[in-house]
């Protein structure tokens, strides 16, 4: 048999060299192997087990999940540009390019190790750079050993939220933010912010003592956002010309189709945010979360569209797009312990809220471009909540107390109420620090004058979309009479 | 010579071109503008904030033509452009004291 | 051990209280948790059966082939608002949301139970709302008892295409319907309209009686989304200055790169959409499907290509778009019942009809913008027949009898065209009754004023690109000066 | 029983005459549907055995990967529209499809079959248009035998890997290139300059013998991609006016939100490339594979970053993006054989080489418009040579020797130096003859006049952007008095 | 009548237009245009290249009035559209020798 | 004063304005306008459908210089826009009754 170097060729190797080998990617797959070559279609005998089997299913999906969740930060790139100014587009395009990057070699170091290393009920701290062999993770990721997926699996599910709970605020903070000072936060909500409220509710700490319950991450992924983004929001200002002679001023964003294309994508990314987070495919009807998250979103944009045309005249498209996000976010902690009717209530109630609340929030002076802080602290919040009233006693039974409606009482309420108010505290003091501490020392917004510019030009040295914003002949060669 | 300058409908401007060419005036050059007069805008909604949009779209058509031509001209755009309805816009007569034609450097009617 | 709160966290109680459960997403998990947590890498023993394995196979290939579709609905907003007007294009992409929102609390409570409960050959009418465990599932979908899948996975697989269906319209009466008006026709479409074509061919129905074969909905989907559109087109009527003078005049779309990229991202759905639809993938070749789907998509760019040099002097970008999706709407009847060379045949007979087919759709004086009538209903249509020319033997064996080309002579032949033709009266009536009973009651087309301002100022009290259609700086607070 | 005709309606006739049938997507499945059939829950009695739903789960997995890959045709498509004018962004989309469909249809009919055919050790020859049944693909298809997936799994995965390498050469000759000269180019290049190359490494051929190693294709996608593209920016010239009176000239991008969106969906599509790359999922670590691919991206941003804002002054945003595809690139080689630190310093490594590479290949006068040949050429080769310093003895045992930095000598490296340098040496060769042929045959260069007004125009008859190009209200029906 | 053509920060618009709208001059056409003068437009770097931007967005305003509203117009413009830095911009006054309105074919004052 | 406007090829945009500023003509504004005349459109199709563009772009000049310059920078804007084919542009001179500088309200020759 002649040997290749194709893809797989540590295959072929196998079959010349049969023995067993240590490699990691190919743990207990000799035998398989030795029996493929013999018989290369699908009559032969594996000697993979059922385990082998389950394990490779139950990866693919939470792989496959992982990466519709990775494309959540194409959603949000999309839908922040479109929902800000043509001036600005490169930089929110750039923002989000080093949330990603910068986010993963955080997480990747110390934020996941944080969140579900070995520890103690506040703070996990072990398995650092994520230098554990699958065999020792036991040890430094006890949390996390109910899921029968390697490691790598489990970081890159994880890293991929880490990385959405960080990038929620560059939205409420575009048009006006200083690029390094926003690279200085997704350090520390990445790395360090983000992890702690993980650790207390999935890693194993004081949250999940409690019974507190958050299936995919109302709480920990979106309130954690979307304060920060608050935070954000309140500490570096409104966007010049925002609220100017007591008057709210209307600052459009530039291209409502880029920002409902990134909404559809989200919503795909999310059947894979919330539905993979059973970490399993195997023997778990994950589908039924597809089913209610959904419905939820579904819902959502209904509830907004209601709302608006009760409240405005027309019914706003990027509304409809909140309204859709909304019933995401509310349905992102019940996805597994509500029944299908309602995830509907919640969604359509998120949907509605959403609306309401980006109109408020815009009359407290909190000047946040794209509804990140309605969307996802206010709805996070709600969706949080919404467990303690439409939590199912069967599907809750042993990890919470069925919900209000359902006959469980204001127990599971109150403990999802004291896991939120505990995230909201601890995200919006810590949050205070890095923003403060960033504009006392390497400066939080830029000035004024390039602000007016546009970040994109100030910033970055070019516009993100040279044509139309500055027409189609406009460049020259330095020196050739330009200054 | 005197520049023609008008002010019309976006929606009307293939019909005053036409027309223009089929009288013989094939000179011309437009642009994308943005007006107000007795026609105001629009008021709308973002986000549930209530913004004035002041301006509507129009489009600018320039003609630089010899002084009898322009008589003609007008009247070429009056009938061409006119709707009836608030908003059908303007036109203003300018005087030019001379034209050159870039490529051959002729100067003033040549130019045209 | 300590119980956490994270995702699966379940799964911590069960081995702490080890006794079955009847938690939905538990079913059968008890043992594989116990065992996983015993033996945390992938050594130890399951207790789950191969059959629950090749249940977690199966849902996990139907619900990512139904993200996949789901994606479709992004590609759609992306080609509809790419082939139309800068001042359209936030009303198209309000639409497009709308019509998987509301589509999918339509098929929900009404549409999916028309379309697989039980009920006689012509409408089912059994599962409202989805209200049945799987376990009942049996009683009220027994149509869909075949495929091993939870009926939240069929459900989720299923919607997915019924919103397909409805949304091919919303290009076709595009730039001049009015918002409240289209959602009219969503609703009827998706809980009755297509759901009875869909209990005919895939519900049990009389068509799937006959042996009429539509293996992923070239009729189905296809040619219902393709026959409404094209009465939508005609009773809403042709957009202001489309044809005037007697003349055809040109209204180009503002976005090619906007409508490609749609093309690229439906052709991604469509490899879900038709491979998907084996509903399983254990045992099943489906990979064979996805050659065929490519095949006949990439013959349908040539054959676009080939014909537009022909008649045209320049190959039209938009018409290879075009040509690309009438390729895959043509294989999506016949992608399991055909030799890869004739999906590849198949498609670029589609490629070349659609060039030919939206030219003379405009002679016709039926205004579509984006060609929607000649890629689904007429390619659909072709798709359908085509089975009956090249359907093998060996494939559509025990189904039906082989094409024309296969020596099986004109029986199936006969059949595909009486599936065409019912589905095409059946769409064609209601929906005039549909769009008639819109145009006389809530409003069917914006006035005449509205649409020449646009949609998204008129309809939304926005554009959709402020900055592009308005210029940078023209807004202003009302009361200011301006009226 | 009531038959029906719905999707699957085959499983139905097989209940009613429960025969082994020979139908190809059937294989394997009779039992099972009769068990489904009589036992709806999953509760019944499979007879797929354990490795009919082991070759299940490669099956899903190698689809789902090959679609990730087959998304990446929209990446490119949107990285290079954004990357150039936007009087040349609808020729660019309809190259991008046009590579994907021709590409699809050459690489069916003869591309797989020189790659991965029997034949000897430069070249297959056999397996024309795929014309094999599973059964027979070992006698045609040897070289692949060793996965277990069927062959029309493996072609997906395959093509869409040739269309990447040709896809890659559009960048670098866009906004001045004919489109039949492209489309012929495309032909040669999927039909055999890629496949004669792949046959060396991963068909059996001579490089394979000699142990060099690129798990995922840095040099079989990447470096034949971008060394054609480095030829053909070469041979077609410099674009109008980029380098005049001795200047170096910038013609900045029409839109930096799609190229960066373009970056994500690539990113997103290189988790199905690299790990996908397996042909398996069963018994495969694939996601240590993941965690490898999204650290070298990761690192790539970063180093991008670091460089930018050391040489410049600005962080460039396109730069950004192209250091994350850098560190894509570079990784792709050796994603399987390396640590997860190796892989982030070989991905910073790439994101700081690309920057300068990009202004080195500038300066030599080549204009390459998206920077095709350093993203891939130049980190093609980085990602190559790397395995020979960062491979591990334990990944790379069997097949190669451990990397320089693992103790393994210099002996690796010399491989891989001499397979990278083999690959340039035939790409670059047979890229001049074609690119030259072109030239003086059918043409290569559009028009001075036609480059100037855009090939949107001038090639395919309407604008891109009509409205933006144009502006909104430029066109009239011909014999109105236009000429 | 005369042409009042005003070149102003695009930040400015609004300001100006209601003052002008407050002072009875509801009719004028905007259009974007580029400028430079004394304030130069930048120069930055593309993928590594240096570029000089030679131009600065800025929005011209267009008013056609009568002879004695002249004055009144240039002062309320200046008032509203000043700063004090560099760029604030320009207003030049043309002759206009006669006005249209489409609608009506009014001329002279009355077309205004 | 005097406006010279021009009508120029936008690929020539950088070389006049270049040579402008060597002249010593610093204050200019540019506007994207799409033009006909001896040189016409294109007529190309969509979708199958034959459609007329009726108009080239191009981009206009604006320069208001005192009456003395006006001859300098026609021809310099004459020697660098120029390339011999149908479409090279046009330029106009139009009389500016007043300027003023907003920055400052200087008026008349101090404005530009
Ligand atoms: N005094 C003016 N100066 C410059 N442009 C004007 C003036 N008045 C009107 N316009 C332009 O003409 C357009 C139409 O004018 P308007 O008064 O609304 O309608 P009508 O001419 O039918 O009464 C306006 O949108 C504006 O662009
Ligand atoms: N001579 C001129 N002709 C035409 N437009 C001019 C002239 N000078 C200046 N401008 C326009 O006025 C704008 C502001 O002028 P500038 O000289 O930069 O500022 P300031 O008027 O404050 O001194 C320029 O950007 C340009 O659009
Ligand atoms: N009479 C005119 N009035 C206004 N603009 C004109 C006139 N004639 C030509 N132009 C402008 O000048 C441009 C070039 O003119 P054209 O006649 O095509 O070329 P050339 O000047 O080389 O003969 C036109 O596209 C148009 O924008």
């Amino acid at each position: 048999m002649k040997t290749t170097g194709f893809n797989m060729s540590p295959l072929m190797r196998l079959s010349a060299v049969p023995r067993i080998v240590p490699k990691r990617w190919l743990a207990a797959l000799a035998g398989a192997v030795v029996a493929a070559l013999l018989v290369p279609t699908a009559a032969g005998a594996s000697e993979l087990t059922l385990v082998d089997i389950e394990q490779a299913v139950d990866t693919l999906w939470v792989v496959v999940a992982g990466a519709l969740v990775f494309l959540m930060h194409l959603g949000f790139t999309m839908l922040e540009a479109g929902f800000t100014r043509m001036k600005n587009a490169a930089n929110i395009c750039a923002k989000n390019m080093m949330n990603i990057a910068v986010g993963m070699i955080a997480y990747w170091a110390v934020g996941f190790p944080f969140m579900f290393g070995d520890g103690n009920s506040f703070l996990g701290y072990s398995g650092w750079f994520l230098s554990v062999t699958d065999a020792d993770a036991a040890s430094s990721f006890s949390s996390l050993d109910w899921a029968g997926v390697s490691i790598s699996t489990k970081w890159f599910f994880q890293v991929v939220f880490a990385a959405t709970a960080a990038t929620i605020v560059s939205g409420a903070v575009a048009e006006r933010t200083r690029f390094t000072g926003y690279l200085a936060y997704v350090v520390v909500l990445t790395a360090f912010i983000y992890p702690v409220v993980g650790h207390w509710v999935w890693g194993g700490g004081w949250l999940a003592d409690l019974g507190f319950l958050d299936f995919a991450g109302s709480t920990v992924v979106h309130t954690v956002g979307g304060v920060a983004a608050l935070v954000g929001a309140i500490v570096v200002g409104p966007r010049v010309g925002k609220y100017t002679n007591g008057r709210i001023r209307v600052i459009p964003g530039h291209s409502m189709p880029l920002a409902i294309a990134g909404v559809l994508v989200l919503w795909f990314g999310w059947l894979g945010f919330n539905a993979g987070s059973t970490l399993k495919a195997a023997g778990v009807d994950f589908a039924s979360i597809v089913l209610t998250t959904n419905l939820a979103a579904a819902a959502g944009v209904v509830g907004a569209l209601v709302i608006s045309r009760v409240v405005y005249r027309k019914p706003d498209v990027g509304m409809l797009g909140n309204g859709g996000l909304a019933g995401l976010v509310a349905i992102t902690a019940g996805c597994a312990f509500v029944d299908s009717w309602a995830a509907a209530v919640i969604g359509f109630v998120a949907g509605m809220i959403v609306v309401l609340s980006v109109v408020g929030i815009d009359r407290l002076r909190v000047d946040d471009p794209v509804g990140a802080v309605s969307v996802h602290a206010v709805c996070g919040i709600w969706g949080t909540l919404a467990i303690g009233l439409f939590g199912t006693a069967e599907l809750t039974e042993g990890l919470g107390t069925a919900g209000l409606f359902y006959g469980g009482g204001l127990n599971q309420l109150g403990v999802q109420a004291l896991g939120s108010l505990s995230t909201v505290a601890w995200v919006a003091i810590t949050c205070l620090i890095v923003f403060y501490g960033i504009k006392y020392t390497i400066g939080l917004r830029v000035d004024r004058m390039h602000e007016v510019d546009g970040l994109d030009i100030s910033e970055h040295g070019m516009w993100g979309y040279p044509e139309s914003v500055a027409g189609s002949s406009y460049m020259g060669t330095p020196g050739n009479g330009a200054s | 010579m005197k520049k023609v300058e008008a002010i019309i409908r976006r929606e009307m401007l293939e019909r005053v071109r036409d027309a223009l060419d089929k009288a013989g005036f094939h000179g011309l050059t437009i642009s994308e503008v943005r007006g107000a007069g007795t026609q105001r805008g629009y008021t709308e909604s973002y986000r549930g904030v209530r913004a004035a949009i002041m301006f509507r779209p129009k489009v600018k058509m320039e003609l630089v033509v010899d002084d009898e031509s322009v008589e003609k001209v007008i009247s070429v755009i009056c009938e061409n452009a006119v709707t009836g309805e608030v908003g059908d816009g303007k036109i203003f007569v300018i005087p030019v004291e001379d034209a050159v034609r870039i490529r051959t450097q002729q100067k003033g009617q040549d130019a045209l």
